[in-house]
């Protein structure tokens, strides 16, 4: 089947790669969380990512790119034209790329933004509950928000101007909100404060992090949707700002703790990526080290409000991706260079406190909009069917409780010894009093 | 001399430890270990296939001191590790003939 | 050196990448396969992968690509001209890239096919006999059916007119059935249905499992062997079956077992994404999320046919890869649309009996062919060389035994206790009296 | 913003995924390299690599990618004219790609080599003194050899006309003399010879192969700098050379040790692939064949020379970087072929001696100038700010000592218990006598 | 009461604990353990460099128990346990002073 | 009989092994465990929050031995794991009342 004429084979590669890293950064998360829990409950933190992953695909296929994408209503929502994509076959194009394509970069967003949610939450948060919770959140939050920012005639976009290349509204403000108000709603992990809450394993802290590093040029590069001179200064900033973030959060340890940890570097690495989300296409690398500097010291200061504060946004969602992300959404406004942007030019390079002023009101309205619609819905649920586990269940773990799991069996030689399969298959063995009736084994 | 050893709940270390801390008794060896007993353990599930695991988790802790304490840090060992659910665990002491501490070599109840 | 204008940089660049992603499936598939058997074989299970992608390469190097892809001799297979690549230099040109790319990204192709059978004897296998194993099977069985499906001249594609676009015959159903086959050869592992043999990491499975998907988008979207699209729509329904195979496996546990598991999720997965891959350039999205959902039902309860009929076929490769191939090659037949194909159209949309007659036919060929082929290669390699390790090595555990390696030593901290290093260097400083000349550090 | 004419869409999108691509090689080293050391240094090991990624960027982005590839001076040295990327946009353009394309790409390299040394000296080097050693480092050695190779004005480059498509002196043989000449001035670690150092974790050691292994498709073919005949054959000789160290590797284990070990055959693989990383754009796939199993071989011998001559280069950066890098750098002499090079032939194509002569001149010249200059600089550094830990603190392992951290917490129900936090936390219910002005959760 | 201590290769757990179950015993607690003997250990490789292993992997099992039954316990638990190879492991008893049933604060063989 | 158990520091293990076999015992089981004491943990700090880990590492050796050997083995244990510095470890003894080799079913001194 030839393309259409308006099909660029070389933007369609770059944007169908981008699509697949953006995906990538899903598995990236859920190890990059997985690993940061305690054992007892790292399944249950890679299945709120895994989860994601299938109910926001499947969403966004039935209903969800029409809302964001599909025909503007009032620059509020898109209609359901588009739902099922019904009518976008192979030769559908947008910009220069099939819309197929850009419907599957934007798919990975919604996906991940919901997952991102989940770090606030760790370790409490009923399975069903969860998944309820995101697929009303993604329709009431992510798709509305999504259009505002990203549809070219979603309010923001079109009428407040603000720069915003990959989402640090729509995506990092966004879950920062969201992430605030289900911490709240939830309340605090038994023993917040008192016990120590270590990451079980930081290499797989790590790994994740790498794949999330690795995602993110797709993730922001990607959003040129085409592959060129923007795709490229998007692309070195991004690497840039990650850098810089590593060294603006060691840097905070190294005065405050005396140590330079690991999951330090790792967290400032993806601080300083959230700060350049927003920022990639607007400023050059010079600006993307302040950025990323500046969202590395800031959320390495901001997770430690929690503590302060009393509320156990546990991952730091609020920490990390809503104050990173306010940080290079706010600083778009002083650092954006005409030679990048091609017109708008921030504060510092002359352009007065018009563009910093937009900036700041999407940044605002979104926090806002988001972290109310998330309480409200969170609450909801909580009323609904309860959002929280039980309090012996928090203690056992959520991998035993709710996935029949647990993550590991390699502590050496009792690993598999001293289990049964089932009851009759054993007992045949050495307990044959027991039924054979009651064999467990499933077709 | 007397080896009090105590199988608890894992969760209940804490208590042990300010229990015999109250009681003047600053060191203890800790290990891990697992039980079977009337506790139930629990059931996992892989593709389908379940598995019953009987093997519950405790750790097991190991005090050495002067006869006269044993009794009294049973008693307190015991309820600090109680919750009062099956699996809490047990508590048994056993007649120690020396003990040394390594670093200095000294014995008995100087070596504790 | 310029291009030969035939080459469109943009294609060529879409399946470089994509043979780059399908090749990582394989390191996927290894931590995939890895983490779910037990500690003491993990290595082996992994060294199965890895030797597939070494050996099948050298291969493919030296006169697989010809077989599966060289001149055709009666539509079977073909010929031995490109042995060695002769006479394919950096001008030649496949479609529009050049047909080293092409070469490069159907290696890929053979080496993960080969590295899925290795799921169907986990722990038993003796190594040497598994590297002829593979060494023969490609031979006899990969290239030719590769040939007959993927080569335009091949039986399966110029007569059946099957729709396949990435292997629903030649890698899944091909693997499924094959493994089946050694699975009987080599028999149950000690303990089968009586020990517990469970994963020893899930991190790592789920891992494994991120690195399949992603690499999938390769493996689907980059068989349009250009970037537009067909490329697209393959992408965005590779995607969309992953997702529903997720929900459709969580939906058996969460009615069967109770539980809906980590295991479970990311096997559904792979049993979505396999259902789509011959369908991915044949469907709409709705179709594939048809086929994703199906796949992951039917793969959920074809996992507990090994425990009811006694076969252990032990990591599922007949279980999830060739029902869930059989699954999507057949659902072809029934749901593949005009405004994707071009032309053909199943059974849903008016298309009659007559694509899915097709499609079944060439489903069963493939799966007797390998089954049939598979089992007289293990059979024969079993009598000349011993397929199967001996009791005692099994129970040992096969790293220790073949590779002479444990996968972890963190257990605490004896990690690094207790050993020594070969004899003389410990025993000259602890026990002096040994020889000096037992030494064993190698040069 | 349009792309310049000058842009072509796919060779950009092809250089972008490279770019990416060797940026995935970072962590993958950190895992690859982390899975090998002992646990209590673990996370030493990726942080060494980490913060590669992150010092170096910012040194390239402030004055790196000037010195390397600004205005030429004398062959020997770029000038600072684009530090700062100052004056380069997104118009500025690099043969078909943006130069910000190109210069990412590039900055990928200059990290990775910079972490590769780390290898050398694993468990025993002063944090601080590994940053202040790298930024020395990519200044003094790798800016300049990279612009003497990799930049056409460079004097290897433009009068010796070595053939180095990927850098094979520049990153091989420069970090492998390099990293021996570290681990001579670091000394042995503590039990060299005597105490076993195995991995402790292979599963993690074969996860970064893997994505080594798939990064290097960007490192080799997307040194092309297009997407195009000379992309692919690069990209299919990688396939083949890391497939065939694998096999050479692993044919000198059994005949020595008489096991096929894990951790042998991703050594191999690295070997392989370090092999044909100069000549992948100069041999065919024959020829990769051999180049890769020769690499394969000679390192698997090279390694056992440290513990014969009594040198701790910890990880074998010589032993598998350099050897590999050197078996490849001279075969091409050997193995060009000009329907790959469209010129230049080596020795067994009739090319006589010529080519290999320039090849060996350059090996020299690169080995030993990064020899004497690494271990200058890392004299220099122990001197002034010593480069070695104390010998208790590399007893007890770098981890804890310098970062503050354990990489796991997952040996059983343990896990999290007997752990407090800060001071007055628990103190507040256990140990009520301590002052909560000790309280030490920090904001 | 007595206090037995079993060394015992670990696949055989099972089989130790079936015949305990036989004998009455509903009770047990497991700990993983190396042992050092008789029985030679495994070689492992590195990278051309080759590894002693001498420790070599058991589990160690404690079953409290009144006085009269410990011989005959122990030579269950020696019976179950036997493989007749090397390194098939040790058990011993020694005695104990008390025992309480954490859950419950019961003493002697009622806390069994 | 006796049973000795020693709580040693990880890194002596070795040391240890070598001066029981210097002894003549050439039997003996390790496991892991973590001890509270006078020896100081460690602190980790992760995302700005201090954890203090009071738990240090350590090794737990039990050597069966007869009771004639008991106070050499004892000293010749407590001397070679010694470095001097707080944190070194205990040794002590309690008495055995029976010990089998399980592959034999031989029973006291014949059973080591
Ligand atoms: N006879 C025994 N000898 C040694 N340990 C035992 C014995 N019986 C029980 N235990 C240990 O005590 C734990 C708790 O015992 P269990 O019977 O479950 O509950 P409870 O002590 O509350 O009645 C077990 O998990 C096991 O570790
Ligand atoms: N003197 C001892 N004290 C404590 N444990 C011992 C002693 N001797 C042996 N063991 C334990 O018994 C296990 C088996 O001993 P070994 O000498 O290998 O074989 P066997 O008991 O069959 O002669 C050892 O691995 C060790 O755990
Ligand atoms: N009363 C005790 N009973 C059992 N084990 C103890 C006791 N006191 C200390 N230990 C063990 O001995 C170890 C060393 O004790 P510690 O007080 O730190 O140093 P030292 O023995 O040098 O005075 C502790 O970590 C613990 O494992």
């Amino acid at each position: 089947m030839p393309n259409s004429a308006a099909i660029n084979a070389g933007d369609t590669a770059w944007v169908l790669v981008s699509a697949a890293l953006v995906m990538l950064m899903i598995p990236g998360l859920a190890l990059f969380y997985g690993g940061m829990v305690r054992v007892k409950s790292a399944l249950n933190m890679l299945m709120m990512s895994v989860t994601c992953l299938a109910v926001v695909t499947v969403v966004w296929v039935l209903y969800g790119y029409s809302l964001a994408f599909g025909p503007d209503a009032g620059g509020v929502i898109g209609t359901l034209r588009d739902a099922g994509f019904s009518g976008i076959g192979t030769h559908a194009v947008t910009g220069s790329i099939p819309t197929l394509a850009f419907a599957a970069f934007q798919l990975m967003f919604a996906a991940i933004t919901a997952a991102l949610l989940s770090g606030s939450i760790a370790d409490r948060a009923k399975f069903g509950s969860w998944i309820v919770f995101v697929i009303a959140w993604v329709t009431v939050v992510y798709f509305p928000v999504a259009h505002w920012v990203f549809d070219p005639s979603g309010w923001i976009s079109a009428h407040l101007h603000v720069l915003d290349l990959a989402g640090g509204t729509v995506v990092e403000i966004n879950s920062g909100a969201s992430g605030l108000a289900l911490a709240l709603v939830l309340g605090r992990r038994l023993g917040f404060k008192r016990d120590p809450m270590r990451p079980h394993s930081i290499p797989l802290v790590v790994m994740g992090a790498g794949l999330l590093w690795f995602g993110w040029f797709g993730f922001n590069a990607g959003s040129a949707l085409a592959s060129g001179g923007l795709a490229s200064v998007a692309f070195i900033n991004t690497q840039v700002a990650g850098a810089a973030g590593v060294l603006g959060w060691l840097g905070v340890e190294l005065r405050r703790d005396k140590h330079a940890t690991t999951l330090g570097a790792v967290s400032g690495a993806v601080a300083g990526l959230v700060g350049i989300t927003p920022a990639c296409g607007s400023v050059n690398p010079l600006g993307a080290l302040v950025i990323g500097l500046l969202a590395g010291v800031a959320a390495a200061y901001a997770v430690g409000l929690k503590f302060r504060l009393g509320y156990d946004d546990s991952l730091d969602v609020a920490g990390v991706h809503g104050v990173g992300g306010l940080v290079g959404t706010l600083l778009i406004g002083v650092l954006a260079t005409a030679a990048v942007t091609g017109g708008a030019r921030g504060l510092f390079y002359g352009g007065g406190f018009d563009q910093l002023g937009r900036q700041a009101l999407a940044a605002v309205v979104v926090g806002a909009y988001a972290f109310a619609m998330s309480w409200l819905l969170a609450k909801g649920i909580d009323r609904w069917l309860g959002f929280r586990v039980s309090r012996d269940d928090e203690l056992a773990g959520l991998d035993l409780i709710i996935h029949g799991e647990t993550a590991y069996d390699i502590a050496g030689h009792t690993a598999g010894v001293g289990h049964r399969i089932g009851q009759s298959v054993s007992s045949s063995q050495a307990v044959p009093e027991q039924d054979a009736a009651s064999a467990k084994i499933r077709p | 001399m007397r080896l009090i050893t105590a199988v608890i709940k894992p969760f209940k270390l804490d208590d042990v430890k300010a229990a015999l801390e109250a009681f003047g008794v600053h060191g203890l060896t800790v290990s891990e270990a697992s039980g079977f007993g009337r506790q139930a353990g629990h059931t996992e599930v892989y593709r389908g296939a379940e598995y019953q695991v009987d093997l519950v988790p405790k750790l097991r802790l190991e005090v050495v001191c002067d006869d006269d304490d044993a009794d009294d840090l049973i008693e307190a060992i015991a309820s600090a590790a109680r919750t009062g659910k099956i699996g809490d665990g047990k508590v048994w002491s056993v007649p120690v003939e020396a003990v040394v501490r390594v670093r200095t070599g000294e014995r008995g109840s100087a070596a504790l």
